[in-house]
């Protein structure tokens, strides 16, 4: 088993390091055969390791080496499967598996072609390191790596220039990229922190250890520790305020945002907090508010991908929307809900992505939404593809969504905390709107893309044969709950909803789903027959707030890059050359300068040379008898 | 009657002068030669005083410290090591006369009579504790000097000579004058009896004023010999004048003489516990390595900025004087034996590179335009000429860190942290002036591309060179030695 | 009584007249007042009982040593009034005055030193000149000798300088020019 | 009665105009004068001290001092002919080439 | 080969000094051979080193001034012996990479005395050759910047020159002060370091010395704000001056520290911890907003060297073994990482002869190897896990966190801003549309680029995957001299904040 492991680890390195060979050759379709067929073996060892811990309930851990070692920090290569971490293994490996074989149509007509499987399977590698690792170093090691591999591919067209806010909210892929990775690392700082905070009151970073030492620590450490770890989650996960890189990580191309900003990498944050449970669970604080936020992002993320017109951008709102769910969830103690969660959004966000990155790829990079519209016709497999995915992400049943969705807002019901549970709700009611908002505007009414003289073309057939396992996932993966909660509460804590709320539980799941087709009947109203705008609605407060994403992105730039930028210029220009500089320089030139004063003394003239002896003499005779007068 | 004094040549202790009187009888052969037969090349006469030179060098090495001639004269350790770094000092400017090119002063054979007068007026000087002797010396010396000066012959010279003359002459005023005070209040003009007297009577009252003037009227002539503020202004228009060599020369031996001396003469003060004298010695020293420094950073000739950086040297070796230890009154010769070599040796460079005509500036022979891109005409020259420069900065392993950290040593030792702080931040300060020269001479492109630097060079002049390099260069192997020797001298002194 | 009178005459004569060479702007007085203060300084020698250097003083200044300044004065024809550009009144009276007043200052104090060492007592039964020649030629038989190098020293410094030699420089001219004549 | 000190002070005096010359004077000549004053009020001290203490070792300073002024004479005056000769002055002012 | 660190030391000088004879053409292969002759005796040194001890090894001791307690006096322990390693590692990359094309041999030979001098300020055990090799280094890199550098090069070299020697002199009086205490207990001149060791100095003059040794090495390391030489310097030098400059230099005063500060003044030390921490922040923050703030690309590497050697200061002062292992860790990796990140800087000036960033903009379409080999040394530049910018930044920081949680977060700014000027330099010449046609001729690495270039990315990812045969001699001298502290530390706060591993253990 421990070779399996290795292999479901290092078969994406391998890859990506048989990828980079030919990063600066010409585009070579078996490179991304290659790499697919490495992600595939990766994600069948993987499947393979689920199978046997499901099967003998026994975790499976390797010590590749020591990395670290001072004094009394060690830092092992460690690895382990255990059932958190296979579930993780299972979901990225396959959402990269498919999204890999997608990438080898989507990306036909780039000459970076071989570079980006490279960066793609480095990046599933890191993921794997991420959540593999048995200890904390470790996970920072993945965290950081994906980090990374999102700059590397975030910014993976970054030939294009910078343009203006108006133009393109994200500026350029480059600039996207380096916005997600130094937010990503303000985040990290504070999981660094963290880190240091479980170093020095448990002597170590390997989580076995760490965890059985949590009845020994005190509480207020233990807030600490867990407070800053969640800085780190929110970062990763992009939560309120460090949330604006993720719309911006649009940038890159699609595949990138379906693997990396839905699925796998985005859920770092929740994944952290479900493996760092017994650290949360007893730090309530904590995870109220986690869970208040989380709540909070939903709703808010939701509010903002109401309004929205760019195609990636309404999945990424809705992907950030529903990372606030998996917190919630998981603050609220519902780890496994929140890893169920993790796993259906992963099929169906990745699903929709691809979907979106078909539309892309037949309309030419067009993203705008008011600009496409009865691309039914022309796409039918996509639509059905993106229909799919939208219906699991309203939580419709018997879909995905519905299972995992519906489960979060239940025991948001279940903890009493009515007021997260009715945002959930009311959240809910806004991604059946905007999900078919934008389903109803790409594919419906009337064809506005004739216009701009586009041509649209359905995708290479290979491409949605290899959509389809997410599409078969997205519709049945919900069925499995049961089954995975039987089989992850060998590592998590059950949550068992109340009596109350058991007996709730239908009237409970009828309010969401009345509020989630009431959603999607609202979009079919507004948008089903062809877009019509209204110049009031577009010019009130409300849509222009939405639509500038609360002018948060533009508060950033006033309040936060542009000081730094000049707060920087001045501490050059001024501090540093102004100040210390000429302090240095000063300190020179008056020595200098007192050169030349005092060569003055130095007239030539012998007469004057005689005064100056005398004068000495003068003053020395004056020393000695004054000190003569006063000693 | 007068009775007969019964005196026997053991007392008279002959050996004592018998250095002295080989240089003044080879003065006088020599000048006698020049009556029988004129018109004998110079070289003759280099060789000549050489070979003087050397059998002196002899002579010293041959004493065992003693006193002689009734008590007059007295050669200790202090004497024994000063006389030698006079006359090694002597042995490496002779032959600095055998240069390609004529120069006025050694067409006469009188100069090197008067060469050799002036060695034996310096051995002299550090060779007694009689205030009289140690006047007739230094002025023996002085007037030899004066001339030698002049007789470069041209008008920078004379005005060198007579500033320097006319200035000594004024300082020998205060001599005498702080010689009769210091007579008067201990009736002695022996520097052993004064410092008995003075531990006697320096205690009372009304002659503290008297004993503490008369050290500093003797100060104010010893401060102008040894150039320190603001007795110092001779010093560079003098060094500008006088040929290099000679610049040089002066820059080391009449201050060792000097230092000698004034080391018999202050030590008493600063052993007795008269801090008012250690204390205006230590803010003379302070004064001038700091001013001498700064005034240095702004020359534009090289030749006078060695002559502030000689000043500032000399700063630097009074306060260590004015500490009263062992440590740093060995610490003078240490650093002066050491500091001799490069000193000598960059004069010497300057030397080679002397032209008759002023060719770069309209009144110095050696500006810093002239070294521009030095590497390129002459690179070992400049290499050479680079690594003097070093040395002087003190840059380790050369010999003048050795000496500066000797000397900061002894005044950490002596409890002078901030003295020791002051003379590290003024050999950064002295860093400067000496790496522009570097600068010029490596990072600058040369103003005439020729190979006229080379001027005045010869086979005698490399050989100096030569010698100042290697001593410069490998002082880290003989500083033990040395250490070992001058130490042992000046503690066996009473130093 | 003598001793008195005498002294202070000298005294406020030979301040006079050195006041009188410092001052005056005609050299011819300045130099005859020096000469006569140099007489009157021999006074204060005989005074003292130091009749040998009374007359050492007579015979070395007011001969040789005037002998030698006339001789220059002559030379430089500068027997008319001379101008100088003095140095201002202020500092040499602030530096002069001041010092004066340090030199009295010092010497007014009792000088009465616990011990005296006296290492040249005269003979008691011989003259001063005989006294002086006795230390002279023992104990300072060395500064003596060296004092006759010195005079060498100057005279032929004084040769050299003012000699005929000098007029052509040798150092200011290139070594192709100089013709083996005017080297000697 | 006459003192030591009154000897002392009318040398501290002489000493004292001496150098009041040496300040004032620019005329070389004139200086030189100056200096001589200088060296012969240290020999009316010396002369006195000698006489009080019943010493010689003053007298011999003294007559020392003497051979040394006259020496410096000797050299003084051939500098002083010899600028003379070059320069055709005997200003100080004149003389200040070197400077700085 | 029982005098292998002479050997070291002595032998770039006497080759430097034959190398004046070989022609000017040969002059480049001369210096690249030397230089990895030299690198493979220092790798023989590592081979035979006992990295389980963490003694002082291969000691060699011969009197200079033997009155004067003044030795030959050099060894080699954890702590130096991988800085030596890195030392000849960059000078014969260094070597390798140059490009430099006038004067030639007068700069081989110059590096070789360089490289001498940088050997024997790590491997001396006497103050007074540590403070000769100190001082001596200052005159090949003079020459350095001032011969081949750019247009400010006089400036920028004097400058570099008289700061360093100023605050030198300084610390050569507490130095003698040192020694005249050893004197006055013993009776002994000694200048030993280890001698020295033993001293125990009441607080007072522990404070003053402290001062004293600090001046000489903060100006070198260069601390705020001390440190406005540095960006003259690398901003004239030429690339292999920067090189060796911010690799090797530099270390020497984080190195001073480590050797003579820490163990010397262990109560000093701890009072100190405070300031010190509050400038390496000051370092930290500021000089990476000031490299932010450029426009020339070397000088934002030259003022990320100010930031990163903050954080080195700062594991310095930690007092712990994680925080000055990190430390020594990081001198190794920032020497390797910031050398790199010059010669890449050369090789973009050789092509345009500019730095300014501005002129570029695409070139990692022109040019896709140089842009990822700056990408990878980017990211070890900013601390990047499983490179070996990460593995010291980390040790630091967890380090420092014991001392001080506040200031540790203040510090770990470090990894934002530190991202910051480095992406935005990444992005500013390497993203974007391509701004300056005359840019698309440009030629990516030769091969000689790629043969200098693929060391330094193969030591950067091995260190980072697999610190461990560096990190453990070291750590096993850190450890030793930390117990060493605590052992002769006076005051109660300096044996509590002194952690020797040993009784942290026993805590446990």
């Amino acid at each position: 088993m421990e070779s399996l492991v290795y292999i479901a680890l290092f078969a994406p390195l391998v890859s990506s390091l048989f990828a980079g060979l030919f990063a600066m050759s010409p585009r070579q379709t078996f490179v991304g055969v290659v790499s697919s067929l490495l992600l595939f073996v990766s994600f069948v060892s993987s499947v393979l390791l689920g199978y046997h811990i499901a099967t003998t309930g026994a975790n499976v851990h390797v010590t590749m080496m020591d990395w670290i070692s001072v004094a009394d920090l060690h830092i092992p290569f460690g690895f382990m499967a255990d059932q958190v971490s296979v579930t993780m293994m299972v979901v990225v490996t396959l959402v990269s598996t498919v999204v890999h074989i997608y990438s080898i149509g989507y990306m036909d007509h780039d000459k970076s072609f071989n570079r980006f499987f490279s960066y793609l399977s480095a990046f599933v590698f890191s993921m794997l390191v991420l959540v593999m690792s048995d200890n904390f170093a470790g996970l920072f090691i993945g965290w950081e790596g994906v980090g990374v591999c999102s700059w590397l591919l975030i910014g993976f067209w970054y030939h294009k220039p910078d343009v203006s806010r108006e133009e393109n909210p994200s500026i350029s892929p480059s600039w996207a990229a380096n916005e997600a990775f130094i937010m990503n690392r303000i985040a990290d700082l504070g999981m660094l922190v963290g880190l240091f905070i479980i170093f020095w009151n448990t002597g170590s970073l390997q989580y076995d250890v760490v965890f059985s030492q949590i009845p020994n620590l005190a509480p207020a450490v233990l807030t600490a520790a867990a407070a800053a770890l969640f800085i780190g989650a929110m970062g990763k996960s992009a939560q309120f305020p460090l949330h604006t890189w993720l719309t911006d990580a649009m940038e890159g191309p699609t595949p990138v945002s379906a693997l990396i900003h839905a699925a796998t990498m985005v859920t770092a944050g929740v994944f952290l907090v479900i493996r760092a449970n017994p650290i949360f669970s007893v730090t309530p604080e904590v995870s109220y508010f986690i869970a208040a936020l989380g709540t909070f992002v939903a709703f808010f993320a939701a509010s903002m991908a109401l309004v929205n017109r760019d195609l990636k951008r309404i999945i990424a709102f809705s992907t950030l929307s529903q990372l606030g769910y998996m917190f919630a969830a998981a603050g609220l103690g519902a780890y496994w809900i929140a890893l169920f969660h993790l796993a259906a959004h992963a099929f169906f966000k990745a699903l929709l992505f691809l979907g979106a990155g078909n539309v892309m790829h037949a309309m030419h990079g067009e993203l705008d939404i008011f600009k496409m519209g009865g691309l039914r016709k022309k796409m039918g497999w996509t639509y059905a593809y993106m229909g799919l995915a939208s219906l699991a992400l309203a939580g419709i049943p018997p879909l995905a969504g519905f299972f995992s969705k519906d489960a979060i807002i239940e025991t948001a019901f279940n903890e009493g905390t009515l007021i997260l549970w009715a945002m959930l709700v009311i959240t809910a009611g806004m991604t059946a709107f905007y999900s078919f908002r934008q389903v109803f505007l790409t594919f419906l009414g009337d064809e506005r893309y004739k216009e701009f003289g586009i041509h649209p073309h359905e995708m290479y057939g290979f491409v949605l044969i290899a959509m389809s396992p997410l599409a078969i996932l997205a519709v049945i993966a919900g069925f499995f709950r049961d089954w995975f909660n039987s089989f992850i509460i060998h590592l998590l804590p059950n949550y068992e909803m109340s009596e109350h709320t058991h007996h709730l539980a239908l009237i409970l799941g009828a309010i969401v789903l009345v509020v989630a087709v009431s959603g999607i009947v609202l979009a079919y109203i507004k948008y089903a027959k062809g877009l019509q705008r209204s110049e009031k609605t577009e010019n009130g407060f409300i849509y222009k707030l939405l639509a500038n994403q609360y002018y948060i992105p533009k508060i950033y730039e006033a309040l936060i890059t542009k000081p730094y930028a000049e707060i920087s210029k001045l501490m050059w220009t001024k501090v540093d050359i102004r100040i210390v500089d000429a302090t240095v320089d000063g300190i020179a030139k008056t020595i200098y300068k007192s050169g030349d004063g005092s060569r003055k003394m130095q007239t030539g003239n012998l007469s004057n040379y005689l005064n100056w002896m005398a004068g000495g003499a003068l003053v020395l005779l004056f020393i000695t008898v004054a000190s003569y007068v006063i000693g | 009657m007068v009775t007969p004094i019964q005196v026997t040549v053991q007392e008279l202790n002959l050996p004592l002068l018998a250095p002295m009187l080989i240089a003044i009888a080879g003065g006088l052969g020599i000048l006698v030669i020049d009556l029988f037969k004129s018109n004998l090349d110079k070289s003759l006469y280099v060789m000549l005083s050489m070979i003087i030179l050397f059998a002196d060098l002899l002579a010293v090495a041959g004493i065992t410290p003693n006193r002689g001639f009734f008590d007059l004269m007295l050669v200790d350790g202090v004497s024994i090591v000063s006389q030698f770094l006079v006359i090694v000092a002597s042995m490496l400017f002779i032959p600095l006369a055998l240069t390609s090119k004529r120069f006025h002063e050694f067409s006469y054979p009188e100069f090197f009579a008067l060469f050799l007068f002036m060695v034996a007026g310096f051995q002299f000087m550090v060779s007694t504790d009689n205030l009289i002797l140690i006047f007739v010396g230094i002025e023996t010396a002085s007037l030899a000097l004066y001339t030698l000066i002049a007789m470069h012959n041209r008008s920078n010279s004379f005005e060198a000579a007579i500033k320097y003359f006319t200035m000594g002459a004024l300082a020998a005023g205060f001599y005498a004058m702080g010689s009769a005070v210091i007579y008067a209040t201990t009736g002695s003009i022996e520097l052993w009896q004064i410092k008995e007297a003075l531990s006697i009577s320096s205690s009372t009252g009304s002659m503290v004023l008297a004993v503490t003037g008369g050290a500093v009227l003797l100060l104010v002539a010893f401060a102008f010999k040894l150039s320190l503020f603001p007795f110092h202004t001779w010093a560079p228009d003098v060094y500008e004048g006088a040929s290099a060599p000679l610049a040089g020369y002066m820059s080391i031996v009449p201050k060792v003489a000097a230092f000698a001396v004034a080391l018999r003469i202050f030590n008493i003060y600063i052993d007795l516990g008269v801090e008012s004298v250690r204390t205006i010695i230590l803010v003379l020293a302070v004064v001038t390595m700091t001013l001498a420094n700064m005034m240095a950073l702004v020359q534009e000739d090289v030749k006078r900025m060695l002559a502030y950086s000689s000043i500032s040297h000399a700063g630097f070796v009074m306060a260590a004087l004015a500490l009263g230890t062992t440590k740093g009154n060995a610490g003078v010769f240490i650093y002066y034996a050491l500091f001799m070599f490069t000193n000598l040796g960059a004069f010497t460079m300057l030397w080679i590179s002397r032209h008759k005509k002023l060719m770069y500036s309209d009144r110095y022979d050696h500006p810093y335009e002239k070294f521009a891109g030095l590497i390129k005409i002459m690179p070992m020259g400049a290499v050479v000429m680079a690594l003097f420069m070093l040395s002087l900065a003190g840059v380790p392993p050369f010999s003048v860190f050795w000496g500066k950290l000797f000397i900061m040593s002894a005044a950490v030792d002596a409890g002078y942290i901030k003295l020791a702080i002051i003379m590290g931040l003024n050999s950064a300060i002295a860093a400067y002036y000496y790496l522009k020269l570097v600068v010029y001479m490596f990072l600058k492109e040369p103003v005439f591309n020729t190979d006229t630097i080379y001027y005045n060079i010869s086979k005698p002049l490399m050989v100096i060179v030569g010698i100042a390099l290697v001593a410069t260069v490998t002082s880290v192997f003989f500083f033990d030695v040395l250490l070992t020797y001058i130490y042992a001298l000046v503690s066996a002194s009473g130093f | 009584m003598f001793e008195q009178i005498a002294f202070y005459l000298f005294s406020i004569l030979t301040i006079g007249l050195f006041l009188v060479t410092v001052f005056s702007n005609n050299i011819l007085y300045a130099m005859t007042s020096l000469a006569s203060g140099m007489v009157l300084i021999a006074g204060f020698f005989f005074l003292n009982g130091a009749d040998f250097l009374g007359v050492v003083q007579l015979i070395v200044y007011v001969g040789a040593v005037m002998a030698l300044y006339a001789f220059g004065m002559m030379f430089f024809n500068v027997t008319k009034t001379i101008k100088e550009n003095n140095t201002s009144n202020v500092t040499v009276f602030v530096l002069g005055v001041s010092i004066a007043l340090l030199m009295v200052l010092m010497f007014a104090a009792p000088i009465s030193p616990e011990v005296i060492f006296v290492s040249a007592a005269p003979e008691p039964n011989a003259t001063n000149p005989e006294a002086v020649g006795l230390v002279l030629f023992t104990k300072y038989l060395v500064p003596f000798e060296v004092a006759a190098v010195m005079l060498l020293i100057a005279m032929i410094g004084g040769i050299i300088l003012a000699g005929k030699k000098m007029d052509q420089s040798l150092t200011k001219t290139d070594d192709e020019n100089i013709i083996q004549k005017d080297i000697k | 009665m006459i003192g030591l000190n009154h000897y002392l002070i009318v040398a501290g005096l002489l000493f004292a105009i001496g150098l009041i010359g040496v300040i004032r004077r620019r005329n070389l000549l004139m200086l030189f004068f100056a200096t001589e004053i200088m060296l012969n009020a240290a020999n009316v001290a010396f002369a006195a001290i000698s006489h009080y203490y019943n010493d010689l070792s003053g007298q011999m300073f003294a007559f020392f001092i003497v051979a040394i002024a006259a020496s410096e004479v000797a050299i003084g005056l051939g500098l002083l002919i010899l600028l003379y000769k070059k320069q055709g002055t005997l200003d100080l002012d004149d003389l200040a080439t070197m400077k700085g | 080969m029982s005098f292998i660190l002479s050997i070291l030391i002595f032998f770039p000088l006497i080759a430097g000094m034959l190398g004046f004879i070989v022609d000017k053409g040969s002059a480049r292969v001369y210096g690249i051979s030397i230089a990895a002759i030299e690198f493979l005796l220092s790798l023989w040194l590592w081979m035979n080193f006992d990295a389980n001890s963490a003694a002082i090894q291969f000691i060699e001791f011969m009197p200079i001034v033997k009155d004067f307690g003044i030795n030959y006096y050099v060894g080699v322990d954890g702590i130096s012996l991988f800085l030596v390693v890195m030392t000849t590692l960059m000078t014969l990359i260094g070597m390798v990479s140059m490009t430099i094309k006038n004067e030639i041999k007068n700069m081989v030979v110059t590096i070789l005395f360089l490289e001498m001098t940088m050997v024997g300020v790590f491997l001396a055990l006497d103050a007074i050759v540590f403070y000769f090799f100190w001082e001596l280094s200052l005159v090949p890199m003079l020459y350095i910047i001032g011969a081949w550098g750019g247009p400010l090069r006089v400036y920028a070299s004097i400058k570099f020159f008289l700061y360093t020697f100023s605050g030198s002199l300084i610390m050569l009086v507490g130095m003698l002060f040192v020694a005249y205490k050893f004197h006055e207990i013993t009776g002994v001149w000694s200048f030993a370091i280890t001698d020295w060791y033993a001293l125990k100095f009441d607080l007072n003059y522990q404070f003053w010395l402290f001062l004293a040794f600090f001046v000489g090495f903060a100006i070198k390391v260069p601390m705020f704000p001390f440190h406005t030489w540095l960006p003259y310097a690398h901003g004239q030098a030429p690339t292999i001056g920067s090189v060796i400059l911010a690799a090797v230099l530099l270390k020497m005063g984080t190195y001073g520290f480590v050797r003579f500060s820490l163990p010397m003044f262990p109560d000093a030390s701890v009072m100190m911890i405070l300031p010190i921490a509050i400038i390496s922040i000051i370092m930290i923050i500021y000089t990476a907003m000031v490299a932010y703030a450029q426009e020339d690309m070397k000088q934002v590497i030259a003022y990320s060297s100010v930031s990163h050697m903050g954080i080195i200061m700062l594991g310095i002062f930690a007092m712990n073994s994680q925080g000055i292992s990190g430390s020594i860790f990081q001198m190794l990796s920032h020497g390797i990482v910031s050398g790199a990140l010059f010669m890449l800087v050369g090789v973009i000036y050789d092509r345009t002869h500019t730095k300014i960033m501005s002129n570029f903009g695409g070139l990692a379409t022109i040019m896709p190897k140089y842009a990822l080999v700056f990408g990878i040394m980017l990211m070890a530049s900013v601390g990047l896990p499983l490179t070996i910018g990460f593995v010291g930044e980390f040790l630091v920081l967890i380090g420092f966190y014991k001392v001080s949680p506040v200031l540790t977060i203040l510090a770990g700014t470090s990894i934002i801003v530190g991202a910051i000027y480095m992406l935005a330099l990444y992005k500013k010449s390497f993203f974007g549309a391509i701004t300056n046609e005359e840019n698309k001729k440009l030629k990516d690495l030769d091969s000689r680029e790629i043969v200098s270039f693929i060391p330094l990315v193969a030591i950067v990812i091995w260190l980072g995957v697999y610190p461990k045969p560096v990190l453990t001699p070291i750590d096993n001298s850190v450890q030793a001299m930390l117990s060493f502290m605590k052992e002769k530390a006076i005051t109660p706060e300096a044996k509590n904040m002194i952690v020797a591993t040993q009784t942290a253990k026993e805590a446990k």
